[in-house]
């Protein structure tokens, strides 16, 4: 028994290194073009990862999570805004009427502070929301459309403070990242590695995570909140941590996103966004670590794919895609995986287990 | 239940299938440069083929970029439409330097990312000669740092702030200066002096209004209120009480899309109508109209630089032509003129140049002209907008737009308002 | 630069100013516009979540496509319409509206009715998996909507009887207003007059409170389920024609209401339609007021901070009532 | 050691009018298998809910130990204080391993950061071979929880109980659907827990409680109608007329 | 008329009742007995259909009605009155009393429903779960009778009611049996009273029969070992 575990885990870690050198060496056969989308799939998985910690593992559903992305990929793009103004005003602070830099945006003067606060305040912003609600056991559903309440919020405010965020349009036109020109192919190709060790550092950490005692007791939760209670767990304090330490992890997604692809605005942190952020989940399989990530990449790839095939037509195939993977596949692709193992596997057993049966 | 589990099994199958169909169509693509892809690509449509390289096609692409998708979807689409109308046109008459243009659709999804990302991908994927494409401000400035980085080109056929003029952006719609400024001057001379400004909460309105406070401020009128409702609005009884109770002459109009709707519907059925205070907007066009209803905005004006009635025999074929492509209920409006013509000057310009080089092409561009259906239009070789004539209408009861006055000539852009003395503060913050 | 912010502030206070110095803060007529406002709106927020109350509410179904189902009302509307454009006469023109409401409610109501047959049944015991689906099908039927009707917004004309308004004092009280709120009344007691003075109401009410139980008295689980959906649905097809009186049809129409609509509903209560009523009605009512003093950015956001810290306060809403079909 | 592990002093659980538990004065001496017995109704269930914290006292008091008020203590505090309860349902998690579901009801800081750095000790993994051989599911260590037998899933859950090193353990129809073996077994199983501890079930299968009783206590309506042995219980008059039909002649 | 044939039922994994036969005849009333907890009222949930069998079949006038809804086997004539009321607590009192025509046999309530039980008239107006438990019982007996069923399931109606509402019940039981023709299961813990109604007993034990007799043969001793403590 020991052994076939043993075997088991080697096995993946083989195919999971493979899959990371292969990431590695992606700058080689992949055009510039490509290279860029697949990293901005890659920044995607990761925010996968973190809200699979949250969903899949803990039972947690969140419809918003493009919050968290964007206030991470929010204090990112200021510190790249001020960079490319060189210290001046930013043009949308010009025209909507401020004369000095507003206090807010100080901070951001200094990149290891922005890249800090890129996750400070996804997770400060979550612990918030996820304190004030679960300490009240306001669970499932009701959790789920607050958590879309908050994106209505923080969107309206986005949009509405013109003078700070830029308004609809967002923060764009970056130049320069640390001196080198963001937009030149050679920062790019080090952003996507970047991007890939990010992911690979996440994704060994959650797995970490999960696969010891702290998972068991996520995904007892998950399955029986109250169950855990009386096991001695005070599951309010568990959800918190994981909603903030996702949220968090969204904002790392949110800097690596706006690195690659020099544009954050509302749009992308709002409702729908958000929601299609599930969907990558949902489709991967949730409750595994790999699943988000392969969730994430492929609906991207397909999304991306659809939409240069069939610009007019691909909205169906998604909404499609959302209902059949739900209804047929609640456990995702990697689900469908395991099930094309597990037959295997039966069929060997099945002789055996039938005789016992018979006995039993 | 065994059967509908094998059901499904082929069900998901089948999707899978279509899935890498997909994503090997976009591999391939990203193997462009390799040949042995070229025999499994021609046999795709012909609308996707990404992989024939410029040298040896004897098509030229170029890039069809709008929301098909989205909240913008509404606004977009007869642009997008439009502009494939001018290739087709073109084509017919024997294409640029000879070669047939070959329009690569993508959409936008009205999400600012993914313009920056197809933009990105028309630019370096599909190396196409030019970008037709964008709508809003912010889809605009998406682009922006991709066709710059790319030195690719960008026609923007959409009136809009001003405040800019980047050296890979042709500008075919309105600047400030073309549309708002006069639509004040007309206001004031002809309307009344307490002006009213309602906008939608994102930079164009922003923008322009405080160009417009600065107007009237120079010209001694009264700015009796100013709001912003965020974009899709849709209750506007609050907005209307509040003018109501500062009773305006006039209400300049920045709101945009489905905000327009609520917000006209909702004015009449306050009672208030064109008699009582002029509404005069400039993001509603024909196509807008159709959306209100002609009924509850009949009466109130418009400030654009085409109509549909605008009396020119270019503008006679213009929307003879487009009703025969698509259909008889089809309207066309100023952005979609715009979005038309935008084609024919970047094709002349090319002609001119002799190749789709941009920077020839933009060299070429400077001061050439076009009989577009609103009339000459000319680049301005300066900041590449164009040269377009101003034209205040009134909505009629059939939806249509009469003009009630029009500019002399052709005015000279001007996004930085530079011509004026009274923005001189405005511009001078913004040009640093 | 500095002109700027001034005129910015300045824009600001010359909007208040008025109101405070000139009429007075508490004048008659502020207090009445804004309370007829708040009303108003919150009866068309009651119009829109009144079927949300019934999916969501007594159901615990999260219908995504609740807003698609909107959107469908309201373009059944602008087809009625135009049928009556091409075929009536010119004088029974605005008999349209009238007949687009039962004709949207009965649409809707089918394919609603669709809806539950071939997807939410399988997915009852899956609540956040059904609000997926449904999200898809939302996603699918959009675009649906703009591959008949065409991507830009259609016009629908209001019909005559509802253009103007009641004009008391100084006041005027726009008729299509008055109308919502009188659908909203109308909807209200037929949906009280359906579940408490029908026998398939009846049977609604009892599946709801004890499932098991009905069942085993002869009542068709399965069969009330589907009817209780599609009336839910139904009557979000009434509020898609209700809708096409104040804003634009398109096909994103659904998108713009249905999250003000959910918070309707858990601000109310799950499983209570006074709570609803109540919820639709506060809503609209400190909406009004937060946008009046403040701007209608300012106030959405206020709005739902106050939402949030009502949950605080009642974490199941206004009025709680335990229906077995949440336990 | 204290004679009474845990005392309940005049506890009243009102449900909206109904009086639940009524006045109720209950005491559970260490290493006694205490039975509560009683016909639907009585608030067998509802004491056990009380003294874990699933419920709320309305009234009174819960001692543990002669000391330790437990009746403001939320549910995870109150397992910390050593009361452990198993309920009528398999409550297993059935996506965890056998070894898993032991692992996290294990006594240990289960808050969250020394959750994190949770690594097994010696000391565990000793006691969870112990306990796994107790149980007899040591072959079953790596199989979901979800696919054990029904009365391998009660053993399990008996486990998970006993884990957590509690000073009282409250069980709620342990032997529900089981069968005769299954039911000698479980018996056999309790016999040797009460030796460390006090147990507190809540059984209707009368041959059962007669087995492997040392007390037995017969609720009726909320109250305490008699406590005594086995052999006394079944000689009270007033315990019989409840049992045997409620129409007092 | 019903025939239990080899049924075994239960929660998930755990068999509650096992190897379940029973037979009841035309106009018979069988009672069950046995102590808590023992299956008496799984295999009335089982009967009804709110429990599907893992083994087994239940035949109704010989027809199989092992897999069809609840529904469908009170629309065949099957009446339930479960332990615990069940009534709906929202709902008034005359509603709760339409809702037993839902099985679609009588289309008006029978006046002989408010002879058993005239409290049911003077509170028709009032929520079912303001009544107390022992007139939320009467109504829960009256809703299956309006149907005018052919076969009644009774689970332990007299269970934690005042004694004088169960002398009530009682009553009504024995003249259900005298006066219609309506076969029964009556789930009941009085010996006295069961042998004053019922054609035959059976009492379970651990979910299974372990005695069963005509009723003017049942033997007490035997009985009272399996009830008592």
């Amino acid at each position: 028994m020991q052994n076939t575990i043993y075997q088991k885990l080697w096995s993946q870690k083989i195919i999971l290194s493979v899959i990371f050198l292969l990431l590695l060496l992606a700058p080689f056969f992949l055009s510039d073009f490509r290279l860029n989308l697949l990293g901005k799939f890659l920044a995607f998985a990761i925010l996968a990862i973190g809200l699979d910690l949250l969903w899949g593992y803990t039972g947690v559903l969140s419809l918003g999570h493009g919050i968290f992305f964007g206030l991470g990929a929010y204090c990112m793009a200021m510190y790249l805004k001020l960079e490319a103004n060189a210290g001046g005003l930013p043009d949308f602070m010009a025209w909507s009427g401020m004369s000095e830099l507003p206090l807010i945006w100080l901070p951001f003067q200094y990149p290891i502070i922005a890249i800090a606060l890129g996750i400070i305040i996804p997770a400060v912003v979550a612990f918030f929301l996820g304190y004030l609600t679960f300490r009240n056991r306001i669970s499932g559903v009701y959790f789920t459309i607050l958590s879309q309440a908050l994106v209505l919020v923080v969107v309206t405010l986005f949009v509405g403070s013109q003078n700070l965020t830029g308004g609809t349009s967002g923060l764009t036109n970056f130049e320069t990242l640390f001196g080198f020109s963001v937009n030149a192919a050679s920062t790019q190709t080090a952003i996507y590695l970047i991007t890939v060790l990010v992911l690979g550092v996440v994704f060994i950490s959650c797995r970490k995570l999960v696969k010891g005692r702290f998972g068991r007791v996520l995904e007892g939760i998950r399955d029986g909140e109250n169950r855990m209670r009386f096991l001695g767990y005070n599951p309010s304090s568990y959800k918190t941590f994981i909603y903030t330490l996702s949220a968090a992890i969204a904002g790392i997604a949110g800097m690596l996103f706006v690195l690659q692809v020099g544009i954050i605005s509302p749009t992308m942190i709002g409702i729908i966004p958000s929601i299609e952020m599930v969907l990558w989940v949902a489709l991967g399989g949730r409750g595994t670590i790999i699943g988000p990530v392969i969730g994430a990449v492929f609906v991207n790839a397909a999304k991306t794919g659809f939409s240069e095939s069939y610009p007019e037509y691909w909205t169906y195939f998604l909404g499609l895609l959302f209902v059949l993977v739900v209804v047929f596949l609640p456990k995702g692709l990697t689900g469908l995986l395991d099930k094309w193992k597990d037959r295997r596997k039966k069929q060997d057993a099945r002789d055996s287990v039938e005789v016992e049966k018979s006995y039993s | 239940m065994r059967k509908q589990k094998q059901l499904l099994f082929l069900i998901m199958l089948g999707l899978m299938a279509v899935f890498v169909m997909a994503c090997s169509a976009a591999d391939n693509a990203a193997n462009a440069d390799e040949p042995a892809d070229d025999a499994e690509n021609s046999e795709e449509d012909s609308g996707e083929d990404a992989s024939n390289s410029e040298e040896e096609s004897d098509t030229i692409k170029v890039g069809v970029l709008h929301s098909l998708s989205g909240t913008m979807a509404i606004s977009e689409t007869s642009v997008q439409q439009a502009e494939l109308l001018a290739i087709k046109e073109i084509n017919e008459n024997g294409g640029v330097l000879g070669k047939q243009l070959e329009p690569v659709v993508e959409d936008g999804a009205s999400d600012w990312p993914t313009f920056a990302e197809k933009a990105k991908k028309l630019l370096q994927q599909d190396e196409v000669a030019t970008i037709f494409g964008g709508w809003t401000s912010a889809s605009r400035k998406a682009m922006l740092p991709v066709v710059e980085e790319n030195n690719g080109l960008l026609f923007y056929p959409v009136q809009y702030e001003g405040m800019e003029d980047s050296p890979n952006i042709f500008y075919t719609g309105a600047a400030p200066n073309q549309q708002i400024v006069p639509a004040v001057n007309w206001l004031l001379e002809n309307r009344g002096d307490s002006f009213f400004l309602l906008g939608s909460d994102y930079v164009f309105p922003r923008t322009a209004n405080a160009a417009i406070r600065a107007q009237l401020d120079a010209e001694g009128a009264e700015l009796v209120g100013e709001e912003y409702t965020p974009l899709g609005h849709t209750d506007y009884n609050t907005v209307i009480a509040k003018i109501k109770s500062e009773n305006p002459d006039v209400i300049f109009n920045t709101l945009n899309g489905d905000s327009n709707v609520a917000f006209f519907k909702q004015l009449n059925d306050a009672g208030i109508t064109s008699e009582d205070i002029t509404v005069l907007s400039v993001s509603v066009a024909e196509e807008e109209i159709k959306g209100i209803g002609a009924d509850v905005i009949e009466g109130h004006l418009t400030s654009w630089n085409y109509y549909q009635t605008t009396d020119t025999p270019e503008n006679e074929e213009f929307v003879a032509n487009y009703k025969a492509e698509y259909g008889e209920d089809s309207v066309t409006a100023d952005p979609i003129e715009a979005g038309y013509f935008g084609v024919y000057l970047w094709a002349k310009a090319v002609e001119e140049a002799g190749t789709t080089d941009v920077d020839a092409v933009k060299e070429a561009a400077k001061g050439i002209t076009f009989d577009a259906p609103n009339g000459t239009v000319k680049i301005d070789g300066d900041n590449q907008h164009v040269y377009k004539t101003v034209r205040i209408g009134e909505v009629q009861s059939d939806g249509m737009i009469s003009e009630l006055w029009h500019s002399d000539e052709a005015i000279k852009p001007d996004p930085y308002l530079e011509e004026y003395d009274w923005a001189k503060e405005l511009s001078d913050s913004l040009a640093e | 630069m500095v002109f700027i912010i001034k005129e910015v502030k300045g824009s600001r206070i010359y909007v208040l100013l008025p109101f405070l110095m000139r009429k007075g803060l508490f004048g008659l007529n502020e207090i009445i516009i804004t309370l007829f406002n708040g009303l108003s709106l919150g009866s068309i927020l009651l119009v829109i979540a009144l079927g949300l109350a019934i999916t969501f509410g007594l159901m615990n179904v999260i219908n995504m496509a609740h807003g698609e189902l909107i959107m469908v009302g309201a373009y059944i509307t602008y087809v009625i319409q135009n049928i009556f454009m091409d075929y009536a006469p010119a004088a029974y023109f605005d008999l349209y509206f009238i007949i687009s409401i039962p004709i949207a409610m009965l649409v809707a109501a089918g394919i609603g009715m669709l809806l539950e047959v071939s997807l939410i049944r399988h997915l009852y015991k899956r609540p956040l998996d059904s609000l997926l689906a449904t999200w898809g099908v939302g996603l699918v039927l959009q675009q649906l909507a703009r591959s008949i009707f065409g991507a830009p917004n259609v016009g629908v004309k209001s019909p005559s009887f509802l253009s103007g308004g009641l004009s008391v004092g100084s006041i005027t009280l726009p008729y299509s207003r008055l109308f919502i709120l009188a659908l909203s009344i109308i909807c209200l007691i037929s949906i009280f007059y359906y579940f408490y003075r029908t026998a398939s109401g009846r049977r609604v009410r009892a599946v709801m409170q004890n499932r098991q139980m009905a069942e085993c008295l002869g009542v068709s689980t399965r069969k009330v389920d589907m009817l209780t959906f599609a009336i839910g649905s139904g009557f979000a097809g009434v509020a898609g024609c209700a809708l096409t009186l104040l804003g634009a049809i398109g096909p994103t129409i659904g998108t713009s209401y249905i999250i003000d609509a959910f918070m309707v509903v858990v601000v109310g209560g799950v499983g209570a339609l006074f709570g609803a009523v109540a919820g639709a009605l506060g809503i609209g009512i400190f909406n009004t007021i937060f946008e009046f003093f403040t701007n209608a950015t300012i106030g959405k956001v206020l709005i739902f901070l106050l939402i949030i810290a009502f949950l605080q306060w009642r974490p199941s809403g206004l009025v709680t009532s335990r229906s077995r079909s949440l336990d | 050691m204290p004679e009474t592990v845990l005392k309940l002093k005049k506890v009243i659980v009102d449900f909206s009018g109904f009086k639940a538990i009524n006045q109720l004065d209950f005491t559970v001496q260490p290493n006694n298998v205490h039975f509560v017995i009683g016909p639907n109704g009585a608030g067998k269930t509802t004491l056990l809910d009380v003294i874990c914290g699933k419920t709320r006292a309305t009234n009174g008091e819960i001692l543990l130990q002669g000391q330790k008020e437990l009746s403001k203590l939320s549910e995870n505090q109150i397992v910390h204080q050593g009361i452990s309860r198993k309920f009528q349902a398999p409550s297993i998690f059935a996506n965890l391993t056998v070894e898993e579901n032991l692992e996290i009801a294990m006594k240990q800081k289960k808050n969250l950061f020394s959750m994190i750095k949770a690594k097994w000790t010696n000391e565990e993994k000793n006691k969870l071979e112990e306990m796994l051989e107790l149980i007899g599911l040591t072959e079953e260590r790596d199989q979901e929880a979800g696919a054990l037998a029904h009365g391998q899933k009660q053993w399990l859950e008996i486990a998970m109980v006993l884990m957590q090193e509690p000073e009282v353990v409250l069980l709620d129809e342990p032997i529900a659907g089981m069968s005769k073996k299954e039911r000698d077994k479980t018996g056999a199983l309790i016999t040797k827990i009460a030796k460390d501890r006090a147990v507190l079930i809540v059984e209707h299968d009368m041959d059962f409680v007669k087995e492997y009783s040392d007390i037995v206590s017969v609720m009726h309506e909320g109250q305490l109608l008699y406590e005594g042995t086995m052999d006394q219980v079944q000689n009270d008059p007033t315990v019989r007329e409840v049992y045997l039909g409620r129409k007092v002649e | 008329m019903l025939t239990i044939q080899g049924v075994e039922a239960g929660y998930e994994e755990s068999m509650v009742i096992r190897d379940m036969n029973i037979e009841v005849k035309q106009d018979q009333v069988i009672c069950v007995m046995g102590r808590n907890g023992v299956g008496k009222t799984t295999l009335l949930k089982t009967i009804i259909g709110i429990l599907q069998p893992q083994k087994g079949d239940i035949y109704y006038n010989s027809e199989d009605i092992t897999r069809i809804r609840p529904s469908q086997r009170a629309q065949k004539g099957i009446g339930y009155v479960p332990q615990g009321r069940e009534i709906f607590p929202k709902l008034s009192v005359y509603e709760n009393l339409l809702l037993g025509l839902e099985a679609g046999n009588e289309t008006k309530i029978d006046k002989k429903v408010y002879e058993y039980f005239p409290i049911l008239k003077d509170f028709a107006k009032r929520n079912g779960g303001d009544l107390s438990g022992g007139q939320q019982q009467q109504l829960a007996i009256a809703r299956a009778l309006v149907s005018n069923p052919s076969f009644l399931l009774l689970d332990e109606p007299t269970e934690g009611i005042q004694p004088n509402i169960v002398q009530e019940i009682q009553d009504v039981i024995v003249d259900i049996k005298n006066s219609s023709h309506t076969s029964m299961i009556l789930v009941e813990q009085n010996l006295d009273f069961v042998k004053s109604v019922a054609d035959y007993l059976y009492v379970i034990d651990h979910g299974s029969i372990v005695y069963e007799n005509s009723i003017d043969q049942v033997d007490d001793e035997a009985v009272y070992r399996y009830l008592s403590v």
